[in-house]
């Protein structure tokens, strides 16, 4: 039996590989998940695209400035050494490769690192794209933290995307509920898979064809 | 003797024409100049082309522009949020154009307009459905797509404080595009909380010098 | 007898048309001492390259930063309003049109509104550009500040440059020490002359052709 | 735990490799990092380029590297100016490649790196025997040259002040090219008059974020 990852454990997976130091960039929606479970010893300095560095966790209810917004317009705060700047200095950052890790959801991940985040249906809702793009291509590194297949069971994990890019070849590395994997010339690599999980099992709910990492990680739960 | 402080509201909006393009400030409901949008609304412009993040929330600000019909089309990077229904309504009907923009190329063509450039190559939007119809270049290894200046007649800002001359400083993250639409645009119109004496702003901390504002109101925080 | 006017009349000319609230920068050289006749009626705020808006003039002997300095490399005070930003930001307001005028030094002028005012001799002195060809570019207004012939007698004004372009078609009136000329599609139309001096005179030292206008205007002295 | 602060001098420049592409700030002798510099000089990085506004002047900080022939090349606006004797000699003897840019340009070439641009079209230099070579398009009327991004291994910066995460502040006119070299190179060094504590410097006055900033060190005022 499949028993996939707790979102929690998934943004502790994902956590653990953001070096102390970093300059990162939680997209909206599951990846925000990861600044709450960073441990103490790592001093990383989030960024907002609307223009903070050094952005802190939600303020007490009722407190707090009501302009002081992140990116998924959701109230936060500024720690001790954050700053405010406006938004093209903020894409800047960005766009100009500034930002050591993005953390990103996904509707589709291809192969090749294509990503595909910010549409699926063209014809009957206004498209929107916010800052998806840009932080795609500008991140020094694309991590991408999503379940492996959608709610209806569709594998995400493809050899081309069929939904409209968000950006080509960028995604290094992929955090599903079910399994970590590296995006590499040779397609996707398996270094880590839930626990109990077999790779006939993986490979059966991936689109994409897998190669598997000569010592296989488990994912840690709990 | 420069003195760029208007004393009413209509004051700030006058002469703003049918067709004008005019930049609006704002990223959610942080760093919106709703009084200024309402001050428009009432002024009668009809025919705008807006350029601004979203496309509005509820039945104030742009979203009020968007349902007296007076918006022809909207150049943003993020038209659908909860409570967009007047864009999503109107755009079903064929009744607004939609230029999507990624935020950063958004951000990015406002500056390049106030920097007097021609325009610029970005990575941004290079292989997605963005690029379509322009001109992509290889150039330092990688796909880059020709975006165009995006000058405004009008641009619509909120800060936080003003001197006679016009020097501005925001509040927190609702800086965010104000800086660059106020250089992007022939006529720009702030409002702001407070006036201050010309001299108090420190001349290291001034965000928008006053060589890019052109009137500026005071408009007590709610 | 011609009588070519004292720098400090040829600058007081210049001030005169500068509009009270215009934002200036004034080229390294002559076209500093306009800012020293500018009358106290008018509030014209000063421009300098290296990051300064609201330029005031030179402090008391032995006070003032060392490193507020002016484009000419010479001590300057800030005024209050002023601000300080960093360069490419500076250039911004240079190359974007916010500048409303710039007095310019110039080897030579052609007709067509050409200006050489960067180098002379490009084989034996290393080449200097500075911001020239940036203010040149981007200033609303050109005006240009010269003696109308050189040192040697040699006309500045030409049917076209033999010197290196600093840019191409930007000068709109020139002011010279014999005469005020506007740089029309016609070529140069001379609207005043120095006191005494005879349209034959003036067209004797000048290489492009001149017209004059209807009602020609005595530069004042003294 | 993020702390840039460095020891020493010599800690703030090691690691500097032979032909690294070096951005020094300055304009005059205003926000030049000398002390930086000099402690380049002393660790030995030979066949530099050197992208800078002025060539140095007399014996100190540029000049002195040039004389000791460390500088195979140097990108600048204004090599000429009193006292940039070692610069004009080795020029003579063809020993030092000039590449002479814009001031405008300059600055704007370097912001496009940091940006993450793949370049842009400027009206500046059109026409001129800088835009030699260059690709020339008319865009908004106007004739418009493309310029390249410029980008640094290096950048040796002086700022007034900073904190243990690399935040800035500076002093006056000395900030000029800092903030925008600091964003274009790969390792941003800088030197300060004294360090802050974490969360003294006000958020909404920083002026360089610490994302740009590798190393910093303190140097007394003189």
């Amino acid at each position: 039996m499949i028993a996939p990852l707790a979102a929690v454990d998934l943004a502790r997976r994902v956590a653990a590989d953001i070096p102390d130091g970093s300059y990162a960039n939680l997209g909206i929606g599951l990846p925000t998940l990861v600044a709450d479970v960073v441990g103490p010893d790592k001093e990383i300095v989030y960024h907002s695209e609307n223009g903070i560095l050094g952005m802190g966790p939600a303020p007490a209810p009722g407190t707090g400035d009501p302009e002081l917004i992140n990116a998924g317009k959701q109230p936060v705060t500024l720690l001790p050494g954050g700053a405010f700047f406006h938004h093209t200095d903020a894409f800047m950052m960005m766009r100009g490769g500034h930002i050591d890790v993005t953390v990103l959801g996904a509707f589709q991940v291809s192969e090749r690192g294509d990503l595909a985040n910010w549409i699926t249906d063209v014809a009957t809702m206004p498209p929107a794209v916010g800052g998806a793009m840009d932080l795609a291509v500008g991140a020094q590194r694309v991590l991408v933290m999503t379940t492996h297949v959608t709610r209806e069971g569709r594998p995400k994990l493809l050899p081309r995307c069929s939904f409209p890019l968000t950006a080509a070849g960028v995604v290094d590395r992929v955090y599903t509920d079910l399994a970590v994997l590296d995006v590499t010339p040779e397609g996707f690599v398996v270094l880590e898979m839930a626990p109990g999980l077999t790779a006939v099992e993986l490979q059966g709910l991936t689109a994409a064809r897998l190669s598997f990492a000569d010592e296989l990680g488990v994912l840690p739960t709990g | 003797m420069i003195d760029k402080r208007v004393a009413t509201l209509a004051d700030a909006v006058a002469g703003i024409g049918d067709e004008a393009t005019v930049l609006i400030g704002g990223f959610g409901d942080s760093g919106v100049p709703v009084e200024l949008v309402h001050a428009l609304l009432d002024q009668g412009a009809r025919d705008l082309t807006v350029v601004t993040n979203n496309a509005g929330s509820g039945e104030r600000d742009v979203a009020a522009l968007i349902r007296e019909r007076r918006v022809r089309k909207i150049v943003c990077s993020y038209p659908r949020s909860a409570g967009s229904i007047w864009f999503e309504e109107l755009w079903r009907a064929g009744e607004i154009e939609l230029e999507l923009v990624p935020q950063g190329t958004l951000s990015e063509r406002m500056r390049a307009a106030g920097a007097g450039l021609g325009g610029f190559f970005t990575p941004t939007g290079a292989d997605t459905l963005l690029a379509e119809g322009k001109e992509v270049r290889v150039l330092g290894g990688r796909r880059q797509v020709f975006e165009e200046p995006l000058p405004g007649d009008v641009a619509l800002v909120k800060a936080h404080r003003a001197d006679r001359w016009g020097n501005l400083v925001y509040r927190t993250a609702a800086r965010n595009f104000g800086p660059t639409m106020a250089t992007a645009a022939a006529l720009t119109v702030v409002q702001v909380e407070e006036f201050v004496e010309l001299g108090e702003l420190d001349p290291e901390a001034v965000v928008t010098p006053g060589i890019y504002v052109d009137r500026v109101v005071a408009v007590r925080a709610p």
